[in-house]
């Protein structure tokens, strides 16, 4: 897909070290995202979610972490390779970043006026006054009016919902084209999540940005997203448009994912438990990762790792990795994808 | 109607202020009155956002922290007139299941040790405990060759698993669970419901289910009560807590609830915004609610009965227009 | 109970019992201990620690004299200790594992490792004996307290390098940290205008508490450098059995002690918003 | 976080240097070459030599021999306050997190007015009113350091009170007395020991200053402050008598350290 | 930062150094910080080696020892030995510009003599029941019965006379001196130094001979040590046989080894067994090696042999009878069936090194006798009281300090008085009669009967008299010291 906004193709990442082992908790990621598309990333924890969304941000923790193969291009611009200078130029500028627990992403002893501003001045070139002008349009535009005395409180003056959307406002500050939203509502109670669920959509209309929104909560991945990607053991293994997933999942993981989930609705059955744990990166099975706890599973699945594949269009054809099948593409990486 | 495994009765747990510069958090009521009662057999849903007083109320009612006001019957005998031996004794008839799998376990002890500790106390003999303790790991689908581990060579499902195991080792009849899942991988977390349900029916025993997951909650119990800022507003059978809630703020709970079935969010904030805190007096929930009146400001409502056991504490209640 | 009679020392040893008895009397030690106590509990109320009893003199007058030097001691080694601990123990958190760092590390565990007196001891012998930069007794300048604010610097520099760099350390793993690169911020602003200012909370409360601590590891310097400040005032105290000075200068120290403990928390509650009232 | 295999090396090299210290003050008249109080007045301010290694002190005595004994008066005071202190401060500490908070401010208060002293200062205080001696400074160093444990050991149990498992051991019926010996006390050993070996360092100074103010050790016992104090009077004619005694305390100072440092980093893998 | 405190630094130093630019004074060490400066009301020998110079007494001890008039320039005795009358000096004047008369000295006594006041001293002046002054003068002491100390009692520093105008007015002279001596008080850092500057108007004429004298305390021998290398210090009396050989090397410095007037000695508690045997104590006499405890802890000097320093006039020498002689020491031990398991204790005043040093000497010297000893420590306050008042203790290493009249040094032995608390009748008596005895030939009859008892019965193990080093850098000439009290005499010294 030539116009994709994000394109992360076989993007493998290992860590070293004593405790570590030598593990590799991307073992291959192949992830798009189109201009003003939410795309979700969803997967359990340890699943490399997180991982994915750090490398492209640049992020990584360089030391322990190494970054194998692959490529991550944003906006047709290869990142990886790119200078640390380069890098530091996108974040937060072309690309914004919102996290879990705003309590702990905001820095406790620097008012919040002044962590908008700096991005701002620093990316924008904006004066210092017409920075926090800028700060307090932001402020309204997160629905938080009153937005020049927010300026001047420190963040534990601040409710976590405020917080949040204090998060929100300095990472949109430079109307970047991506926004990466990790778990952004997870330490949030419900009445509150909704508010920054249609929040986040909302500035994704009015400025017209991409959202790489990254949660384990498959609910919320359904309110929210467009296309959806399902991660397990730092590789996709699904990927596609929000209803032809949460409609028709093709990898018996997302499918036994999705039955897993209580809900009203499903009183008084059984849930469709997956047998065993999450393996820790160190220890991903051999062949599909998923095959000791696929119902499913056959010897092929023990030992070939399979393909990510288009099934859109029904049959297995095979498509590239990364998939130029476009916005309608249904990819799945499982040999036994399609078959039943 | 016979009498309830469980009664509490106008239950208050204060914390007292402690130094001279929180003044402010004097007497801080984290429970204030709460009453309700389970039956046998069934399964209790008690949700509630964070800082509701969820889980003070859990402790308090298992004498862990002990009520600073109010009453708590098991069946029908008052925990809080028994000595410190009665008490104990009273425990193994009620047991918890704490949210956190890693902090449930003792790190230091094997989990055999851990395990045997309420049968030990019970006086059971130590064969006996044995071989009581390798029953209930087999019950909850540990290998019981694995007894003579340590918590940490376990996954988190396992560690619940064992938590369970550990609780149910002494035969209670009630099982308090605050949040036994939330810790949990989504596919595991479906595991531990299932074992539970499995548990529940195989032992005859009723749950006291603590969650902020209404998913799970709706999914899970027979009544639920809702707690908004340490005080029950609603209490009834779940079909209508969630088809007729009667108190605003259950439905607009339950309406934010994302679901696989829902529709998708729509982006519109209307009425979002920042609620600040509601006055002291009157109703807790009057600042945040869209429906509050003056009266709502100064008095504060108290849970009645609405009709057919479904109580609500609000002044000015949905109409329930839904039949029933 | 307490060993040793104060009158007997300012008789000397050719007195006879009638001059120690008028002595005694003059002093006020012939009256029973309670009356003693409650006496002296009395005047300190009224911050009157009464008078030395070998050289007639107030306590309280006697204790501001010293008092100064002792402090500039405290302070200048204070001075020194965050000259040094601050600078390094920042480098070495931000370059951890690096040899800027080991060498960081190796002096603190070293200087927490070498007493400070007797460091003193060997400071004299370097600077002041085989090479003479520095004066061997005496007080009144700068350059009579730079050698035993050294000695008093060191350890204290030791703990507060250590502090500085878990500190940083830990702030530097913080969430906060990774949202400020997220927003594109140099290195240089995201470790020395977001880290820093956090990493450098918990140092203000310790280096507050080892003030305190550096007014009682005075005595011990004071005695190695024959500085006249509170430290030998107090021994001399000590040595000679006058109660009214060393009561005087125990709660004299503890008052010291809370004070400073007390603008310390004043200036953290200042420097740190989170708990900053009002 | 990776452990770094220099932080593992140093700590057994504390570890043998402690072990080689302890056997050499058990061991100290098979192993040291002369009685560490015989004087050879034919041999006064000796430098080192053949005949004495590290040579002789004013009075003609072994030095080496004095500092190996030395080791005797740091370890013991080490020892024994460090015993005393991590005994009553725990018991306080534990006393103070598990009863009324009535009791629990009272102990406390008790403790943090002890700590509102400069260590040195307290001791020197204390010892003075028991009078000079090993015995004093192992008391008066034990009561001091008695606070940072009672501090250690009820934060330490304020927080375990609250783990789960030790909810759920009450909540099984187990009595307090028991909940603690079984639960608490086992998890709050790893902190206490860490704790005592800083401690350890700080008392070995302590002992040595004391000495040094000539409120310690008594002559002719040989204490490493003590000697340092003889060698301030002939820091030009023998500075040897000022380096080994003071080599040897700053090393089991070090020793301690980096054991505790080790130790702590053991039990909790974060820093 | 680090810019500034080097900034800091650097102005420290070049302040200190144009500082050293002012004429040059004479520096003189002092071990330790007088107590007071008030000589009425101490026993201190650091205020009296201090206030010398700032007071004077009616009557002094010449180089000798010898007592001549100071403040007084005659004086006479009557018959009967009970009336002293003394004829002050004219034209002498307080620093506060008071003139000397009889009233100042008649105030001075009395002072000293007041019970409230309550000097240490006072009961040296017990003998003296009235005080006249028929003029300005003159001042006449009335005496209850004949007593020969008394000349010396004057003669001591506490004989100071005071400026009965400030007595009166409640002046507080133990912080601000005002005398007539030599030397006026400036200021007193405590802890750190003593100023004082020369008295224009001093009796003596043409003395002092240098404007400034400050006494500067340095605790540590080994500091005053490089003080004097380094010529920052003019002098010091405290001086180890240790420091000789690097004071000589740098050729900047006079040394002088007088003797002093003190008696070193390890003192035996003879009422408590089994040092109450007199074998005993003639084994450990014979157990010490006088000398090698000497020249080791105290840097020289002269064994004794009896109870009396040896440049003394009253001096006799037994050193004969108890020579270095172990063998002997064992087998006396075991006549008297004193073996190992019998522990005694040497209590050892931790505040003066040297006697700790002698304590360790003396105790690895019994140690090869087979007597066990263990040494204990104790401030000197504990020593005081332990020791010295209530005679708890086997052994004790001490010295006497010297005394211008001997029945300062002998009073009250012989009498459970003395805290060796050795009873001899016979000896007591003849002290007793030594002090009322006149004439120094009578006098020395009896005190010599009373030192022979004292040696052969062996209260102590008298070790001796030791050296006193005295180190002045070369510039300084004429400093005296004074060889019984102690005190220094800068009157005659010059500065080159």
């Amino acid at each position: 897909m030539a116009d994709a906004l994000l394109s992360i193709r076989d993007l493998a990442v290992s860590f070293q070290g004593r405790e570590a082992g030598g593990s590799r908790p991307l073992r291959g990621v192949d992830l798009e995202v189109g201009p003003g598309e939410v795309h979700a990333l969803v997967g359990e924890s340890g699943s490399g979610k997180t991982l994915t969304a750090t490398c492209v941000l640049g992020l990584l923790p360089v030391p322990p972490a190494r970054i194998e193969a692959g490529s991550i291009r944003f906006q047709g611009r290869e990142l990886l390779g790119l200078a640390e200078r380069e890098r530091r130029k996108l974040r937060g500028r072309r690309i914004g970043m919102v996290f879990q627990e705003p309590s702990k992403y905001l820095n406790p002893s620097m008012r919040v006026g002044e962590q908008i501003v700096e991005a701002l001045i620093l990316h924008l070139g904006l004066s210092r006054r017409g920075a926090r002008a800028r700060a307090a349009e932001l402020l309204e535009l997160v629905g938080l009016p009153g937005g020049r005395q927010i300026l001047r409180r420190y963040p534990h003056e601040l409710s976590g919902g405020m917080r949040q959307r204090v998060m929100i406002a300095m990472a949109v500050s430079c109307e970047p084209a991506l926004l990466i939203a990790d778990e952004p509502t997870t330490a949030l109670d419900v009445t509150l999540q909704r508010q920054i669920l249609r929040l986040l959509l909302e500035l994704r209309d009015r400025l017209g940005m991409a959202v790489l929104f990254v949660s384990h909560d498959l609910a919320v991945v359904h309110g929210i997203s467009e296309r959806v990607s399902v991660i397990y053991c730092g590789k996709i293994v699904e990927s596609g448009s929000r209803e032809r997933v949460f409609g028709r999942p093709l990898h018996p993981y997302t499918q036994a994912l999705l039955a897993s989930v209580p809900e009203a609705s499903r009183r008084g059955t059984r849930l469709a438990a997956i047998p065993g744990t999450v393996p820790d990166a160190a220890h991903v099975p051999a062949g599909c990762a998923f095959h000791p706890r696929c119902p499913l599973a056959v010897e092929k699945c023990r030992l070939e790792v399979p393909a990510l594949l288009d099934y859109a269009a029904g049959p297995p054809g095979r498509a590239p990795a990364g998939g130029e099948a476009g916005a309608s593409s249904h990819l799945a990486a499982c040999h036994l994808a399609g078959r039943s | 109607m016979s009498t309830p495994i469980l009664e509490v009765r106008r239950l208050e747990k204060r914390y007292a202020a402690s130094g001279i510069l929180s003044r402010s958090r004097a007497g801080l009521k984290a429970v204030d009155g709460v009453s309700f009662a389970v039956e046998a057999g069934s399964t209790f849903g008690l949700v509630g956002e964070s800082g509701c007083g969820k889980t003070t109320l859990a402790r308090a009612l298992l004498y862990l922290d002990p009520p600073t006001v109010g009453e708590v019957l098991f069946e029908g005998t008052p925990l809080g007139g028994l000595s410190r031996a009665g008490l104990r004794g009273f425990r193994r008839h009620m047991q918890i299941v704490f949210q956190d799998p890693n902090g449930a376990l003792d790190p230091k002890m094997s989990v055999r040790a851990s395990m045997g500790e309420g049968l030990a106390n019970l006086g059971v003999p130590r064969a006996e405990r044995e071989r009581r303790t390798a029953a209930a790991l087999e019950l909850v689908g540990i290998q019981p060759a694995h007894a003579g581990r340590y918590p940490h060579e376990f996954s988190g499902g396992q560690k619940q698993r064992i938590t369970i195991a550990r609780a149910l080792s002494v035969d209670p009849r009630l099982l308090v669970l605050d949040e036994p899942v939330s810790n949990l991988d989504v596919s595991i977390q479906a595991q531990i419901i299932n074992l539970l349900l499995d548990l529940k029916s195989r032992l005859a025993l009723t749950y006291l289910f603590i969650s902020h997951d209404l998913n799970l909650v709706a999914y899970l119990a027979d009544r639920i009560a809702v707690m908004y800022r340490g005080r029950i507003v609603e209490l009834g059978s779940t079909a209508r807590i969630l088809d007729s809630a009667l108190h605003p703020y259950t439905r607009r709970l339950f309406a934010s609830v994302p679901r696989l079935t829902g529709e998708r969010i729509a982006p519109k904030m209307e009425g979002d915004s920042e609620a600040g805190d509601s006055s002291r007096k009157g109703c807790r929930y009057a600042a945040r609610c869209e429906r509050g009146e003056l009266a709502c400001h100064s008095n504060d409502p108290e849970l009645h009965d609405a009709g057919g056991g479904h109580l609500v504490a609000c002044l000015l209640p949905e109409k329930n227009d839904q039949g029933g | 109970m307490v060993p040793g009679d104060p009158a007997l020392v300012i008789a000397g040893v050719d007195a006879t019992a009638e001059d120690i008895a008028a002595i005694r009397a003059r002093i006020g030690t012939d009256r029973p201990l309670p009356a003693q106590y409650l006496d002296w509990l009395w005047r300190v109320v009224r911050f009157d620690f009464g008078t030395s009893l070998t050289s007639g003199q107030p306590v309280t007058a006697l204790i501001f004299e010293r008092f100064g030097l002792t402090l500039s001691l405290a302070l200048l080694g204070m001075l020194i200790s965050l000259v040094v601990a601050l600078p390094i123990g920042v480098v070495s958190a931000v370059r951890r594992w690096s040899f800027w760092d080991y060498l960081g590390m190796g002096f603190s565990q070293a200087g927490m490792a070498v007493p400070s007196f007797w460091l003193g001891i060997l400071l004299l012998l370097a600077l002041a004996v085989k090479i003479p930069l520095f004066p061997l007794f005496g007080s009144g300048s700068l350059r009579h307290l730079v050698l035993p604010a050294v000695a008093l610097g060191i350890a204290r520099a030791a703990v507060l390098l250590r502090l500085t760099r878990a500190s940083m350390v830990e702030e530097l793993s913080k969430e906060y940290v990774i949202t400020a690169r997220a927003k594109g911020l140099t290195e240089r602003m995201v470790k020395y205008k977001h880290a820093l200012r956090n990493g450098l909370l918990p140092v203000v409360t310790i280096a507050g508490i080892q003030l305190g601590y550096m007014l009682g590891g005075a005595i011990i310097i004071e005695q190695v450098f024959s500085l006249p400040g509170l430290g030998r005032l107090f021994l001399f105290g000590v040595y000679q059995r006058d109660f009214p000075l060393i009561q005087g200068g125990v709660v004299f120290v503890a008052f010291a002690f809370s004070l400073i403990n007390f603008l310390v928390d004043i200036l953290y509650s200042v420097l740190n918003p989170r708990i900053r009232v009002g | 976080m990776i452990r770094r295999p220099a932080a593992r090396r140093l700590y057994y090299a504390a570890l043998l240097f402690l072990a080689i210290l302890g056997a050499a003050a058990i061991a100290a008249p098979l192993v040291a070459p002369y009685s560490p109080t015989e004087q050879h007045l034919d041999r006064r301010l000796a430098p080192p030599s053949r005949t004495h290694l590290l040579g002789t002190d004013n009075l003609g005595r072994d030095l080496l021999s004095r500092t190996i004994y030395g080791s005797r008066s740091a370890l013991l005071v080490g020892i024994v306050s460090v015993a005393i202190s991590a005994l009553l401060g725990s018991l306080v500490g534990l006393v103070a997190a598990l009863s009324s908070p009535s009791l629990d401010n009272l102990l406390m208060l008790v403790m943090d007015s002890l700590l509102s002293f400069p260590t040195v200062l307290l001791a020197i205080t204390v010892v003075s009113f028991l009078g000079y001696g090993l015995v004093q400074v192992m008391i008066a160093v034990g009561v001091i350091y008695a606070p940072t444990f009672a501090r250690l050991v009820r934060a330490e149990t304020l927080a375990l009170k609250n783990e789960g498992y030790v909810e759920a051991s009450q909540a099984l019926g187990t009595p307090q007395v028991l909940v603690v010996f079984r639960h608490i006390l086992p998890n709050l050993l790893g902190k206490v020991v860490v704790q005592c070996s800083i401690t350890f360092a700080l008392t070995v100074v302590i002992e040595a200053s004391l000495s040094y103010l000539g409120l310690g050790a008594q002559p002719p016992t040989p204490s490493w402050g003590l000697m340092l104090k003889d060698a301030r009077d002939y820091l030009v004619q023998a500075p040897w008598m000022a380096l080994y005694p003071g080599l040897a305390l700053a090393f089991t100072v070090l020793c301690f350290n980096i054991l505790g440092d080790s130790l702590s980093e053991r039990l909790n893998p974060k820093l | 930062m680090r810019r500034t405190f080097l900034l800091a630094l650097a102005a420290g130093l070049l302040i200190a150094g144009l500082a050293g630019a002012a004429p040059k004074p004479l520096t003189w060490a002092l071990s330790g910080n007088p107590d007071s400066l008030d000589p009425q009301k101490t026993a201190g020998t650091l205020t009296f080696q201090t206030v010398r110079s700032l007071y004077d007494t009616l009557v002094e001890p010449d180089a000798k020892g010898q007592i001549v008039g100071a403040l007084a320039e005659r004086w006479q005795t009557s018959a009967d030995n009970l009336t002293w009358t003394f004829t002050l000096r004219k034209g002498v004047k307080f620093h506060n510009g008071d003139a000397l008369t009889s009233a100042d000295v008649r105030a001075s006594f009395e002072r000293i003599k007041n019970k409230e006041f309550a000097s240490p001293k006072a009961s040296e002046y017990a003998a003296i029941t009235s005080i006249e002054t028929p003029d300005p003068s003159t001042v006449v002491f009335k005496l209850a019965k004949p007593f020969s100390p008394l000349l010396a009692a004057l003669a001591s520093g506490w004989g100071a006379i005071l400026p009965k105008s400030l007595i009166d007015s409640g002046h507080d002279f133990s912080s601000k001196p005002v005398g007539t001596g030599p030397f006026v008080f400036k200021e007193w850092v405590r802890d750190n130094r003593i100023v004082l500057a020369k008295n224009p108007d001093y009796w003596l004429k043409g003395l002092p001979k240098f404007d400034s004298l400050i006494f500067q305390i340095i605790p540590e021998r080994a500091v005053q040590v490089q003080g004097l290398i380094a010529g920052q210090i003019d002098g010091s009396d405290i001086i180890d046989q240790e420091d000789v050989p690097m004071l000589e090397a740098s050729g900047k410095v006079n040394i002088d080894r007088p003797l002093t007037a003190q008696i070193f000695v390890l003192a035996m508690n003879c009422s408590k067994p089994p040092l109450n045997d007199l074998r005993v104590r003639q084994a450990v006499n014979h157990a010490i090696d006088k000398q090698a405890v000497l020249d080791v802890a105290y840097g020289g000097g002269k064994p004794v042999g009896t109870f009396m320093n040896y440049g003394n006039a009253y001096y006799r020498d037994f050193t004969s009878l108890y020579p270095y002689d172990p063998a002997k020491a064992r087998s006396l031990l075991a006549q008297a069936g004193v073996g190992k398991d019998t522990v005694l204790e040497m209590v050892l005043p931790a505040n003066y090194p040297p006697h700790v040093k002698a304590g360790e000497m003396y105790q690895e010297m019994l140690s090869k006798v087979g007597l066990n000893v263990q040494i204990k420590l104790v401030d000197w306050p504990t020593w005081l009281k332990d020791v010295y008042t209530a005679a708890k203790y086997d052994f004790t290493a001490i010295a006497h300090t010297g005394k211008l009249d001997p029945d300062g040094t002998l009073s009250g032995y012989g009498t459970e008085k003395r805290y060796v608390r050795w009873i001899n009748a016979t000896a007591a008596d003849y002290i007793a009669k030594g002090a009322g005895a006149v004439g120094e030939e009578n006098r020395k009859k009896l005190y010599d009967q009373a030192m022979m008892i004292m040696a052969r019965e062996v209260p102590f193990v008298f070790t001796g008299t030791s050296y006193r080093r005295v180190v002045t850098n070369k510039r300084v000439k004429g400093f005296r010291m004074d060889p019984i009290l102690d005190t220094y005499d800068f009157r005659h010294t010059e500065l080159q």
